[in-house]
């Protein structure tokens, strides 16, 4: 099994509605790295992450997975993905128990009560598996959004202004568990407008400009 | 954990998804319920429009039952990935390692549990209503049974297409009415034949062969379709 | 092999259909007209009365016409559209949407002139006879793929979901039609029969000309209107800059 | 020559209601087609030469 | 400025909801054509269930017509409130200065103009395919005329009670069909009795009754059903 | 003409689905002044905040707006308030120049196209008028929303985290805008996770805690 990741761009470009966001961005993020794509607002990260998860077209330029297009081997990819983006995607009228136990599944694995109770715990939200999504409050909602990685077994995480939300204490758990993934060999690419410290990890700057 | 799932996990992750849309179905009761009173509800508004008079009611009743139930079917379609769209799951499935096609297959699976089949019990409530006999009632049921996940499958392709579109509803009955008509009309035609004493046979088979046809291409197309929308 | 591939989507690349299309428009418009001409004129001084419809027959004209471009206008757009959703060319969409209202409006003109016809024929401006309902229902596709192309606004994103509608509505058209047939026949007999008498030579010949007429009609216009949607949705590019200014 | 007069001819054996109005309405969605087909041709050319003047607000950065 | 509103000023804010509704609903030009097409093709799926006889369905006509028009502005029903609730815009009209109800009273006027008065101008052709006359055509088009607005004034009392709810879809159409039977009932059976050559006045001023009695109730009522959606 | 506003709470609770959000709140706020909502995840500010604007019932206590409670005098109120929550009131299929004319109308007043430009040049929205809101950027669909603080005539304006998904240049952007509207009279109630300077104006605290 391989054991080292890797994730680069070359000559990434993204246009939209006719406007060039970007163009020949290059960069190469190696396992245990985390790469902090920073910049105004409307510049184009959001898009940029959704390139690097295959929601997107990649317009010109291309994007590698250990090596190979990511095109070329989705389904590698994307168990290898875990992306988290402005959405929560939880289902509101579901309870939060309901809304993990799915989100095991649809990785395929078997939903594990114990598992689910202590990821809860950890952030923060004992006892709230029972309450539907719908009564939490915003903050609480991306926690449970975030559980979601602690649950996943995938080595990159895309993570789109993961911090939004979230009070001081929560941002730290966060901030922790990322720290956490790299150091067992996993990566992480987000956005965000605070520039908040990953352990002793420096950061990967990626700062797109407006053209 | 293996690259890619195996057999029994596709399974497992298709029972997940449609126990979870069953199980979000069943948590607003009317769910459930609202596909068929509202089958109920327009069934009944015919002989309002039209008038009491029993042979002419008797006359209309397959097409009519046809007609209503398919509305019935499709007026749920829409939600059919609209709230996952919203709310972010779908990109989440479009993401996950199981294929997006048989995620989508258990969601048209889900409708047709939660919406057509429902309905088919309850025609021929609505059939004795109209004055249909024991056996018209029996083949009106089973022309239901083998019609209505047909509806359920092609109304998907429909309810993804028009994802994150404005007056999606409307579109979406637009898009896929005309592609409803062979159902209906092997469906009421089933019911009217053998009322003349023809074999139905052939109206059976020919619904069986585009069940088969639409369970294999619809979800296909359906997950085209949402990549497009996701995009 | 690979190189071959390339130089083929260079072809097809919107750039040099541009000018392409600029070129031929011209050529397939005064064929057009030619061709219109000279079957109006066979139309209304060369074939002879019917026998039995009188000069009502007349109408065949238009109506076959109609009712064939209607019909392989359909084809067409699918086949461009798999194509797109095949190669991703960026052409084959915009080639399908420029078919589209072509296509629409010839299902409209086959339906008010069968209507126009069927009255005096039938005495009723409508039956529902199998193929009527059937050109009906390929009225309701192509408007389906109109309402859905503009629905959504992103015009790449557009143009592939109604790819995906025009490959639906294609695998059903033959569906559709053969269950409408069985449909319509299991009730009543043929009760009316849309072939007319046998046809004059001169008949035939007005309608063929026909036919080619409208051919080149639609050619002509979904090349004008290809040209439209290139420069629209390539307006960001230089090449089209150079090319308006 | 089948026709007695332009009368004649207009008349279309009593048919003149549904002969001409077919015609008509086919050469009236002919017309139509190449107007609107015209037209939106022109707005897209009026869209070109404009966008040049937008053109330095969208390039504008953000702040 | 003022704090409450001058009637001027009123008018001019009824004005604009209309003006924003009606070009919002211009803007897909497919926002007013498909409930029109929505119309035709529900109405030609009648025939289609019914089978081809013509007698047969000259005695449908008026009441599938009607009731396919009223399927037909039904459907469009649910996103008169649906996207402004979603993005909090309903927030914003409820805790505006102008008074809730003439808010709702211009969206639901909007929606007329959209989605009601095309079906009325529509429905000739459709009746013409059904084999009826020219007189029954026209008593049919007054008959929508009188009957589509107060459809869309009850309508927005039932879009506005399943805001945000689940299936809103199909609970509305549940909701208000059987309010919408008065005006099917008396707008079909105004074509009906005037084929069996009876008077027909007494049926429209009924519907004209109607029309007054929801153009005054059903914005308050709408506008009450809404604040407890915003809840 | 009444130049001065106060907006005051007493003994103000609430309780969401049998838990003690909180209880007792007093506190008051006068123009000028800004009020800071704070507290962890899910501690009831956005209940709060919702409270004040009176879009949920009061179940305990009693809010005044100029000394009388809010719901005695509720059209008042509604014209001196202006409320931004968490979600961002746009209509995603209109454009940016059509969402922001119909707020204005929907204040009674007419749209001014020259105004609505200059505010949008003032969000670095500039030529964004003509795009669709759901082509925007996370953070532009906020800097619209806020634009309708200042076509706004409102003394009181109501905000619920509204620095989330804004770049640096954005947050100082809307606390140069409070502080401004703060000098003329105006009052704000805001939730943020952030501690953001409002400019020499110093912020009166509201800490929530969890019971
Ligand atoms: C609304 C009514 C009508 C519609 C929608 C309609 C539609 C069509 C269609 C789809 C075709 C097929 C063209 C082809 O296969 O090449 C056609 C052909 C034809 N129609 Fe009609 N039609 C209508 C009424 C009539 C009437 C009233 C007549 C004459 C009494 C008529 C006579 C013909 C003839 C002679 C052909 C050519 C036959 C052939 O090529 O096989 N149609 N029509
Ligand atoms: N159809 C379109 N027409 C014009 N511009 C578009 C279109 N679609 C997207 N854009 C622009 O593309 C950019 C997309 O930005 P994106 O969402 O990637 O920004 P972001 O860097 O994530 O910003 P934020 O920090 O606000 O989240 C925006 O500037 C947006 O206005
Ligand atoms: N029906 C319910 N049952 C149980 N708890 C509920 C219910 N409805 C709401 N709550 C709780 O009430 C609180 C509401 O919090 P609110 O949204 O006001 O928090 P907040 O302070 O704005 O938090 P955040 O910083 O995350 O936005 C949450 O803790 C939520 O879990
Ligand atoms: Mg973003
Ligand atoms: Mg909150």
């Amino acid at each position: 099994m391989k054991t080292s990741h890797s994730l680069s761009f070359s000559k990434l470009g993204c246009i939209k509605g006719g406007r060039q966001l970007f163009k020949n961005v290059d960069c190469t993020l190696e396992a245990g790295n985390w790469l902090h794509v920073a910049g105004a607002n409307g510049v184009g990260k959001t898009s940029l992450l959704r390139m690097v998860c295959g929601l997107a077209p990649i317009e010109s330029g291309h994007i590698f997975w250990n090596g190979l297009p990511i095109q070329t081997q989705s389904e590698n990819f994307r168990h290898d993905l875990c992306y988290l983006g402005h959405l929560n995607a939880l289902q509101e009228s579901m309870t939060v128990d309901e809304n993990l136990a799915f989100t095991s599944a649809l990785g395929g694995m078997t939903p594990d009560r114990l598992k689910t109770q202590e990821v809860l715990t950890q952030f923060g939200l004992r006892g709230r598996g029972k309450q539907l999504v719908r009564h939490l409050s915003q903050g609480q909602k991306r926690r449970v959004a975030l559980s979601r990685l602690v649950l996943s077994p995938a080595k990159l995480w895309v993570l789109d202004e993961p911090y939004v939300a979230m009070d001081e204490a929560g941002i730290g758990l966060l901030a922790n568990l990322i720290a956490d993934h790299l150091s067992k060999g996993g990566m992480a690419v987000l956005t965000s407008h605070q520039r908040v410290a990953i352990g002793q990890i420096p950061a990967q700057m990626l700062e797109l400009q407006a053209q | 954990m293996s690259t890619s799932l195996k057999p029994m996990a596709l399974g497992y992750v298709l029972l997940a998804v449609l126990r979870r849309e069953v199980s979000l179905g069943m948590r607003q009761k009317g769910e459930v319920l609202t596909p068929l009173v509202f089958f109920v509800v327009i069934a009944s508004l015919f002989p309002l429009g039209v008038g009491p008079e029993s042979a002419l009611l008797l006359r209309m009743a397959p097409g009519v039952l046809w007609v209503s139930a398919l509305l019935a079917a499709m007026l749920s379609l829409q939600r059919m990935f609209a709230t996952d769209y919203a709310d972010g799951s779908l990109e989440q499935m479009a993401l996950s390692t199981t294929p997006l096609a048989l995620l989508v297959l258990a969601k048209a699976l889900a409708h047709f549990v939660l919406a057509g089949l429902p309905l088919v019990f309850m025609a021929p409530v609505l059939g004795l209503q109209f004055g249909l006999d024991t056996r018209a009632l029996g083949i009106l049921m089973l022309s239901l049974l083998l019609g209505t996940p047909t509806l359920s499958l092609i109304g998907s392709i429909g309810a993804a297409l028009t994802l994150g579109v404005r007056g999606a509803g409307v579109l979406l009955s637009l898009l896929i009415l005309p592609l409803y008509i062979p159902v209906l009309i092997f469906g009421a035609g089933a019911v009217e034949a053998d009322a003349a004493g023809l074999s139905i046979g052939g109206h059976l088979s020919l619904m069986a062969a585009l069940l088969v046809l639409s369970l294999f291409f619809s979800p296909l197309a359906t997950a085209a379709a949402l990549r497009i929308s996701l995009e | 092999m690979k190189t071959r591939v390339i130089h083929w989507f260079k072809f097809a690349s919107p750039q040099n259909f541009y000018y392409l299309a600029g070129k031929m428009w011209p050529w397939f418009a005064g064929l057009a007209t030619v061709l219109a001409l000279a079957g109006l004129w066979i139309s209304f001084f060369v074939a002879p009365i019917d026998a039995q419809q009188g000069q009502g027959y007349r109408i065949i004209f238009v109506h076959v016409p109609a009712s064939q471009m209607s019909m392989f206008i359909y084809l067409v757009m699918a086949g461009w559209a798999g194509f797109g959703l095949a190669f991703n060319t960026r052409l084959s969409g915009m080639m399908a949407s420029a078919l589209a209202p072509t296509g629409a409006l010839f299902a409209f003109l086959s339906l008010v002139t069968g209507a126009l016809w069927g009255k005096p024929m039938w005495g009723a401006w409508w039956v529902w006879d199998a193929r009527l309902t059937s050109e009906l229902i390929l009225l309701f596709l192509y408007l389906g793929f109109l309402a859905l192309q503009a629905s959504i606004d992103d015009p790449r994103r557009a143009d592939k979901a109604c790819a995906i509608l025009a490959l639906v509505g294609a695998v059903n058209v033959p569906i559709i039609y053969f269950s409408v047939k069985w449909w319509n026949t299991l009730h009543q007999g043929a009760s009316v029969s849309m072939k007319g008498a046998s046809m004059a030579t001169p008949m035939l010949m007005g309608m063929l000309i026909m036919v080619l007429a409208f051919w080149m009609y639609t050619i002509a216009i979904t090349l004008v209107r290809v040209r439209s949607i290139i420069l629209d949705r390539e307006r960001h590019t230089d090449w089209v800059k150079h090319a308006v200014a | 020559m089948q026709w007695l007069s332009v009368a004649d001819f207009l008349n279309m054996g009593g048919y003149a209601f549904y002969v001409w109005g077919s015609f008509g309405i086919t050469a009236a969605v002919v017309v139509i087609e190449i107007l609107q087909v015209r037209a939106q041709r022109r707005e897209i050319l009026r869209n070109l030469f404009s966008q040049s003047e937008s053109e330095d607000d969208l390039h504008q950065k953000p702040l």
